[in-house]
């Protein structure tokens, strides 16, 4: 394999030489070669196999329109599966191999798909592979998969790392053509913050195929450079235009190394909000439809172009450039500067005023001539239409249809895209957001046109953001005006003619779908696939759309394109997911004794957005060892849990009563300064929503307590009524749950042990009974005690600053010591809810009522209440609704399954409610439960069968009160 | 569900692809004709899309009610039947839901043969993760629920969920996997060869698919329908019934109705192809993300609404940078996969996350919608009760609980128990 | 990212805020039946255009704030605070 | 990222620390604040702010100001609503003043425990804020004497710029969400090649 490199010329830098492998050879490059020129420079032709007839392809493009040259780059947790090399910037140490080949990118079995193409056709699959109807699954689905994809997947996790950075500015500039330049530069000298933002790891766009050109590009970075309200980001594409002038891009900060620096991330994901925004994205030449139009060698000529002058490679030897414009001109007068062989250009237009000059410099010029097939070896050359022709021996064939403005982001950002005869083309529409585009992008073709419409357009988005100071700078002159363009979409002769060449879609699939019926573009688009793959239809998407017109006897116009939607390139996952994945997924919330908790052996579990701890396990104990024992030292003793998550509301006002009042089924105007009280409120639909424990502080100020849950809601629930609907109380609340950490000490001891422990409050029965509320000091810490049980015996809540947490808990500690104090986590707390019978998240679920958890004699019996109006509706109000009870097998061995289903037969299949909580109970020696059963309260003492038949279990069990620990009340009170 | 005989004389078989193709696949007719409207229709269904052309089909093929029109104000398929995540499943816990969706379901199964054409039904399973004690209770109810009314169901524990999908990251900090529950009879389906397939099947027996016919008006006498409005001209009816979700209560509207509805956006995903990687459906408590691969190789996913009111088709960054975040959290190795395409549909959101199919209070007028983000798998089985429903001016017991009235009556069937606020169901 | 202009902070990121539906629908007195509860819970008439809805500032100034929307274009017209009023129309 | 030693109790007395990138400093410290919000009660704005300006030398700002006097500094919050910050030293009986001063006129809630106050300084705090949220905090857009309450880190948080030679912010977290802020802090300001190394203790 000889070297293609040109002896000099382009932008790599041939003083460094840096080694990379494809397909486990060894090759060498230059920094500032991508991939693809660094494969081509060495003379590699075949770097891929297409998706469905597994063809050979070689590199057609030089850039994010590459349908052929995917490759899997890099290699195990850091492998990219269909990586665009014309995409990959050439590092040292770099690996890459060929993909959806078997077994090898020479000799690809599946290429046998190929030879029965017209049994492949548009659509194929739905019209067989239907019988037997159990083949599907068995065999014919799994060879399909097997044969489809491309690349594959890493199988380990990501080791790099990508983070989200957020932009504000006067004017983005997206492109750094020379559109782009002079755009950023006009807006910066007017005085406004610019972002410009260039996908390419070199700034200049088209400028860097001109060399005339090169003084003035460095001049105009030069001065870029010097404005510091200007920040320039290369490598940097931006991938999608939303809503409110907010457009998305991805940075690849690490991607041209083996792997990012210590720290450093791999890419950066951004989003700019801007005030104005210039599009000046270029354009991307379209392809012909011709017979062979996939076979390596075949190029697209702006592609041959670059790789000649900016990478100095000669992408062949003997080159046909087949073209219906005149850009492709200069790509046949590169060829013929390279010397690399002879160069023929075929022009469908019939004259052309660059012809001369062109035959000057030894090159065939055939007008009005189509190129009628390309095997890799010879290009048939014939009269337009015509039959037969001439071989003539090529291995480039250099393609140009025309260019068509890269309307993406225009588009996307609503504007929809305007069909210009003259360009035989799109262009972007009239703006809906603050847009404009200019060069390339807006049809305005060459560099001289794209520097002045940029300039202006520059200036006009500054002064549109506020910004008028006038600038002047020098600008390329504007070349020769070009030859109109003929369009030309297709060569019709005999053989597959390529539109989408990732997908295999050809002509004659098109006209097959149109056929079929299948004649809009969208149905078209479906049916084919055309346009679907990574490359994103940006070569044949117009000439599929052109070949369906011409089906459809109509305009180009008047079939259109498929809607451009996000992405304009393919993005990773790891960079639209920024640094919020995995730990940092979401926020994590830590109690006041989240570190005492760690240091105390709790096993600590995620609960919503809190770590709590379930348990706080022993040397030697497993399972449920460390909850009974928990469990067991309240209801014998005393324990101390932390219940810091609870959410806490401060209300106060002289309106504050009346609106718990209303906020709550039963009735707070009513509770005594010093004590507190159940409540339980309702959404307006009349579905419970949440449960909480409200103290009276003073008349006029309240502790309202809510489930750790809706702590959130409950507040926005609060304000909403507060804000919206009774504007007229005079009440004011917020949030204290961080102010203040939540101590719970519960069980038979929790009395003594506090009154070792507090000073100044008088904690008899007599003086502070259940449901009183009072403060006084531990370990010289202010605290405000109330005496309320969740677990069901004697127990206190003692709320403390957050800062003093830790000394009150641990002095505490030191009180009960003499009774054997334990702190207890949330799985011994659950265990005592369901013996006690409270109700928690399981049954508050959205669902039941407050009749249906036994609580609909709390309703008042008049005043405004949320949610009374709808409750009273004949399906809530039905009385043979799932009512809450207590379940316990009948055969104390037997455990319960949480959502099992109660049934009156193990063998029916009619359920009459469920089983919502279950827990072992320490109390009963065996399994209990909390259920919600049709006609509960009749069922009681009842025996009916709890079903799993997920477990395949079925238990008998007894209906009984939900209260399976202490119903009258008594410990609670003691 | 006996189906009639076959009337299509242009059938499609593995031997007529081979003898097409040795002619050029010259041979090949319209999947559907391009009809002009005619006076009047025993029936015409508004809304081209999946559940309005599995109507037409089930009115002819079940009911023999063949003098139908389906209307379409563009080309049909389009709207959510073309923009969805192509997921198939009946893994519900409420029986009224349990009951319809078994049933659609079961007609998915044998959908390929009763309409002559393959939608690629792939039955590979469709595991429900959850991450705790209480969430692992609440799959279980809603699995026992559907083993009781006879629907598969299965448990799975770690080993189990490891097993199925070994990509899957167990141990996140804050969303540990506890397990999953998992449908094998789940699975997806290729959405757009559902369209068609109903399509096609549908102008087989008569059916006249008109496009780009927008309905602008529901003609109504005495409390009866006559017909509906277009710009190509009032066409007649007997019966008119409305499958247009995500655009439902336009409709409504223009029937003098109002619904419990509201239409916001949902965004979906895909990757580019990748050779075989998850093998079913897996859907994540965490954070609301569903995933799975299609037989092309691209990765399809999708997750919450927006958020908000909207019939704009165009998703918003919020959704995606949340979804992206649960995706690399969940499937680590997803990370240097590359997003390839997004999109959005407009969702019929109603106040309790379940559809209707049901009669209205005005004469020979009925309305299918209210699907939330759960249309696509509904097809045929939306498409059946709807048709049974105008044939019969009766719900079949698979829909009869699937009612506007409900709301009133204090019946809602809220799976999720996320009460009356649609952007946040 | 939406922006939400916000009466209090200016314009603001939409992850500020939390989503609450439509502004027009009042809450009826406590005695007006069910049927006017019924509609002000469910009944909804989701234009295709301009829409008047509910914003709660929850990463801000914490108030519910009333903002017109278009639902097909997402431009926004206009907000306002808890209680007062939106203007009267938006061509 | 290796995570530096941290106790969790409150006020956070861990990782308040400095770091170092070619010269320019960038500190991410803890203060150890008094805060208090002060909700005035229905119709008495004007007695609070006049109460609030004769007795604390503090004058209430508007929506998205801050304003400091000698006493302490008031950051507007919500609509009739604002947070009073003042040394740490004060934490015990801000509250207890203010409610006496206020009595009847406006809810006085402490916050001093339900709050944790950072301020992050020197030249690129700019950039590692724009990591974590989505405000233009661009000294055109967010000028001295700016506050917002907003998203930082996925979080609410009250942030507003420090009078200061070098680009400084105050951020007031959830004391809950305090570890979790430091570390999000920590990890923007990783990845442009900052490293803390935990300081001796907490700033007055």
């Amino acid at each position: 394999m000889t070297s293609k490199r040109l002896p000099s010329g382009g932008s790599v830098d041939r003083a460094q030489t840096i080694r990379f492998s494809f397909d486990g050879r060894t090759f060498t490059g230059h920094p500032g070669d991508t991939l693809a020129s660094a494969l081509l420079a060495n003379g590699v032709r075949l770097v891929g196999r297409s998706f469905k007839y597994h063809r050979p392809r070689g590199i057609m493009t030089a850039g994010s329109e590459e349908p052929n040259a995917l490759v899997e780059l890099r290699d195990g947790a850091r492998r990219e599966p269909n990586s665009k090399a014309t995409e990959i910037e050439l590092h040292d140490g770099l690996v890459s191999a060929s993909q959806n080949r078997w077994p090898s990118l020479a000799f690809d079995l599946m290429a046998v798909n190929g030879l029965a193409g017209s049994v492949f056709s548009a659509g194929f699959y739905y019209k067989t592979f239907m019988w037997p109807k159990s083949f599907w699954e068995k065999l014919y689905e799994p060879l399909i998969r097997r044969a489809a994809g491309l690349g594959r997947a890493a199988s380990q996790p990501d080791p790099d790392h990508y983070e989200a950075m957020h932009a504000h500015c006067d004017v983005l500039v997206v492109g750094s053509g020379a559109a782009g330049l002079t755009a950023a530069r006009a807006a910066g000298e007017a005085g406004a913050r610019v972002i410009l933002c260039e996908r390419d790891f070199l700034l200049g766009g088209g400028l860097l195929l001109s060399p005339a050109d090169e003084s003035w590009r460095k001049e105009m970075l030069a001065s870029l450079e010097k404005l510091p309200n200007v920040e320039i980001l290369t490598r940097t594409n931006v991938f999608g235009y939303y809503d409110h002038n907010l457009l998305g891009a991805v940075e690849r900060v690490a991607d041209h190394k083996v792997q990012p620096d210590p720290h450093e991330v791999r890419q950066r994901y951004r989003t700019f909000r801007a005030k104005q925004v210039v599009l000046a994205t270029g354009a991307s030449e379209r392809l012909i439809a011709l017979p062979g139009n996939d076979r390596p060698g075949t190029m697209m000529a702006g592609a041959a172009l670059t790789y000649l002058r900016r990478f100095g490679v000669a992408p062949g030897r003997n080159a046909v450039v087949f073209t219906n414009n005149d850009s492709a001109y200069e790509t046949a007068l590169a060829l013929a500067e390279a010397r690399t062989g002879k160069v023929t250009l075929v022009d469908v237009r019939a004259q052309s005023s660059l012809a001369d000059a062109l035959t000057a410099r030894g090159i065939n010029v055939r007008l009005g001539c189509e190129v009628a097939s390309f095997d890799g070896k010879t290009a048939m050359i014939r009269r337009r239409g015509g039959a037969g022709g001439e071989k003539i021996v090529a291995d480039l064939l250099s393609l140009s249809g025309g260019w068509n403005p890269n309307v993406q982001l225009a588009s996307q950002s609503g504007a929809k895209p305007r069909w210009d005869a003259t360009l035989a083309s799109h262009v972007s529409g009239d703006p809906v957001q603050a847009e404009r585009s200019a060069g390339a992008a807006n049809g305005s073709f060459g560099i001289g046109a794209a520097a002045q419409e940029g300039a202006k357009a520059g200036r006009d988005a500054a002064a549109a953001a506020g910004f008028e100071k006038a600038s002047e700078f020098a600008l390329p002159q504007p070349g020769k005006a070009e030859q109109p363009i003929a369009p030309f979409w297709e060569v019709k002769a005999p053989g597959k003619s390529f539109v989408d060449l990732q997908h295999d879609v050809t002509a004659a699939d098109i006209r097959l779908a149109h056929r079929e019926g299948f004649s809009h573009v969208e149905h078209a688009k479906r049916y084919t696939t055309h346009g679907m793959a990574t490359d994103q239809g940006k070569l044949g998407s117009l000439v599929g759309s052109a070949i369906l017109a011409e089906a459809r006897g109509e305009t180009v116009d008047a079939v259109g394109v498929p809607t451009h939607r996000p992405y304009t390139m393919p993005v990773a996952f790891g960079a639209l997911a920024g640094h919020a994945s995995g730990a940092h997924f979401q926020p994590v919330r830590r109690t006041a004794l989240h570190d005492w908790h760690l240091r105390n052996g709790a096993a600590m579990q995620p609960t919503g957005a809190w770590m709590r701890p379930f348990f706080y396990p022993k040397p030697g104990e497993t399972g449920w060892d460390p909850i009974f024992r928990e469990a067991r030292a309240v209801r014998s003793s005393v324990g101390i849990c932390d219940v810091s998550t609870l959410g806490k509301i401060d209300v106060q006002g002289p309106d504050a009563a009346t609106f718990l009042d209303r906020l709550y089924i039963n009735t707070f105007s009513t509770l005594a300064v010093g004590k507190c009280r159940y409540g339980v409120m309702l959404r307006e639909d009349g579905i419970v929503f949440d449960d909480g424990t409200t103290s009276r502080l003073a008349e006029d100020h309240f502790l309202v307590t809510t489930t750790t849950g809706n702590a959130a809601p409950v507040l926005e629930h609060m304000e909403f009524h507060a804000q919206t609907v009774w504007p007229e109380l005079d009440v004011q609340f917020c949030s204290v749950t961080d102010q203040w950490a939540q101590i719970a000490v519960a069980g038979p001891k929790s009395r003594e042990t506090l009154a070792t422990a507090v000073e100044g409050l008088d904690l008899s029965n007599e003086a502070f009974p259940f449901m009183g509320v009072g403060e006084g000091k531990i370990a010289g810490v202010p605290v405000r005690l109330f005496r309320i049980s969740f677990s069901g015996e004697l127990a206190y809540e003692i709320a403390v600053t957050s800062g003093q947490a830790e000394t009150v808990w641990e002095a505490i500690l030191a009180a009960g010591k003499p009774f054997g104090i334990v702190p207890y986590g949330l799985e011994a707390m659950s265990l005592m809810r369901v013996e006690k019978g409270h109700a928690a998240g399981p049954e508050l679920n959205g669902q039941t009522t407050a009749a249906d958890l036994g609580m609909g004699r709390m309703m008042k019996k008049s005043g405004d209440v949320i949610g009374r109006v709808l409750a009273g509706r004949p399906g809530l109000a039905d009385p043979g609704r799932p009512r809450l009870v207590g379940i316990r097998p009948v055969d104390t061995s037997k455990r319960l399954r949480g959502g099992a289903h109660i049934v009156r037969e193990p063998s029916s299949g009619t359920s009459m409610g469920w089983v919502s909580s279950v827990t072992q109970s320490i109390e009963h020696n065996c399994w209990i439960g909390l259920a919600l059963v049709e006609n509960g309260e009749v069922l009681k003492s009842q025996r009916l069968f709890a079903v799993s038949p997920l477990h395949d279990e079925s238990v008998e069990v007894t209906i009984t009160s939900p209260h399976h620990v202490d119903p009258e009340n008594a410990r609670v009170r003691a | 569900m006996p189906a009639r005989p076959e009337p299509i004389a242009d059938r499609y078989s593995a031997w007529r692809l081979l003898k097409e193709s040795f002619s050029g696949n010259q041979g090949w007719r319209p999947a559907w004709r391009k009809p002009e409207p005619k006076a009047s229709y025993d029936v015409i269904i508004v809304g081209g899309g999946g559940h309005g052309l599995a109507t037409a089909h089930y009115l002819a093929s079940v009911h023999g009610i063949t003098n139908v029109a389906v209307v379409e104000k563009g080309p049909i398929g389009l709207g959510n039947g073309g923009r969805n995540t192509t997921i198939v499943r009946s893994n519900y816990g409420l029986p009224s839901n349990t009951r319809f969706y078994e049933h659609s379901l079961k007609l998915w199964e044998g959908l390929e043969q009763d309409l002559n054409y393959n939608v690629m039904m792939s039955q590979r399973g469709v595991l429900n993760l959850f991450h705790s004690d209480s969430q692992r209770d609440a799959a279980a109810r809603r699995g026992n629920s559907m083993r009781l009314q006879g629907v598969d169901a299965e448990l799975l524990d770690r080993d189990g969920v490891r097993a199925y999908a070994p990509f899957i990251e167990m141990d996140n900090p804050m969303f540990p996997i506890f397990g999953g529950l998992m449908q094998r009879r789940g699975g997806t389906a290729r959405h757009d060869a559902v369209i068609w397939g109903f399509a096609r099947a549908a102008d087989r027996r008569g059916v006249d698919i008109i496009e780009q016919c927008e309905v602008t008006g529901i003609r109504r006498e005495g409390g009866r329908v006559t017909g509906v409005e277009t710009p190509r001209g009032f066409i007649g009816a007997k019966k008119v019934g409305v499958a247009v979700a995500g655009n439902t209560s336009r409709l409504a509207t223009m029937a003098g109705l109002s619904l419990p509805v509201e239409s916001h956006l949902l965004q979906a995903f895909v990757s580019e192809a990748i050779k075989p990687m998850i093998d079913g459906v897996v859907t994540f408590g965490a954070g609301h993300f569903y995933i799975s691969q299609s037989d092309k190789g691209g990765l399809v996913f999708g997750g919450d609404l927006d958020g908000y009111n909207s019939y704009s088709q165009r998703g918003n960054l919020p959704v995606v940078e949340h979804l992206l975040g649960a995706a690399v959290s969940m499937i680590p190795a997803l990370s240097r996969l590359r997003v390839l395409r997004q999109w959005a549909g407009i969702m019929d959101m109603t106040m309790d996350s379940s559809p209707f199919i049901c009669k209205t209070p005005i004469d020979g007028l009925y309305f299918n919608g209210g699907w939330c983000y759960g249309g696509f798998k509904a097809t045929p089985g939306s498409g059946w009760c709807f048709a049974h429903t105008i044939a019969r001016d009766e719900p079949h017991a698979f829909n009869a609980d699937l009612t506007i009235d409900r709301f009133r009556d204090g019946r809602m069937i809220d799976e999720r128990g996320a009460g009356p606020n649609p952007w946040a169901q | 990212m939406h922006l939400i202009p916000c009466p209090y902070c200016g314009e603001r990121p939409q992850d500020e805020f939390h989503y609450r539906g439509d502004a027009t629908v009042k809450r009826p007195a406590p005695d007006s039946g069910e049927q006017a509860f019924y509609d002000y819970v469910y009944t909804r008439a989701n234009p295709r255009g301009w829409h008047d809805e509910w914003w709660h500032h929850y990463a801000g100034c914490r108030q519910w704030i009333k903002v017109r929307r278009n639902t097909l274009t997402h431009v926004v017209a206009a907000s306002a605070g808890p209680a007062d009023a939106l203007p009267e129309a938006t061509p | 990222m290796s995570a530096p030693d941290r106790r969790s109790r409150f006020p956070i007395s861990r990782s308040l620390s400095g770091g170092r990138n070619g010269g320019d400093a960038l500190t991410i410290t803890e203060q150890h604040a008094a805060l208090v919000q002060v909700t005035a009660r229905k119709g008495r704005q004007n007695d609070v702010s006049a109460t609030l300006g004769h007795t604390f030398s503090i004058e209430l700002p508007a929506s998205g100001r801050v304003a400091s006097g000698s006493a302490g500094t008031a950051i507007w919050v919500q609509p009739g609503s604002w947070l009073i910050r003042a040394s740490g030293d004060q934490r015990e009986d801000l509250a207890a003043r203010l409610r006496q001063a206020l009595d009847g006129t406006a809810a006085v809630v402490d916050q001093s425990h339900g709050r944790s106050v950072f301020e992050l300084s020197g030249k690129h705090a700019h950039a590692v804020l724009a990591r974590l949220c989505r405000l233009d905090l661009h000294d055109r857009a967010f000028p001295l004497g700016s506050s917002a309450s907003t998203i930082v880190g996925h979080v609410s948080c009250q942030l507003y710029r420090n009078e200061a030679p070098v680009p400084s912010f105050s951020l007031i977290v959830g004391s809950t969400f305090a570890e979790w802020l430091l570390d999000e802090l920590q990890g923007a300001a990783a990845s442009d090649g900052w490293r803390f190394q935990p300081a001796q203790g907490a700033a007055a």
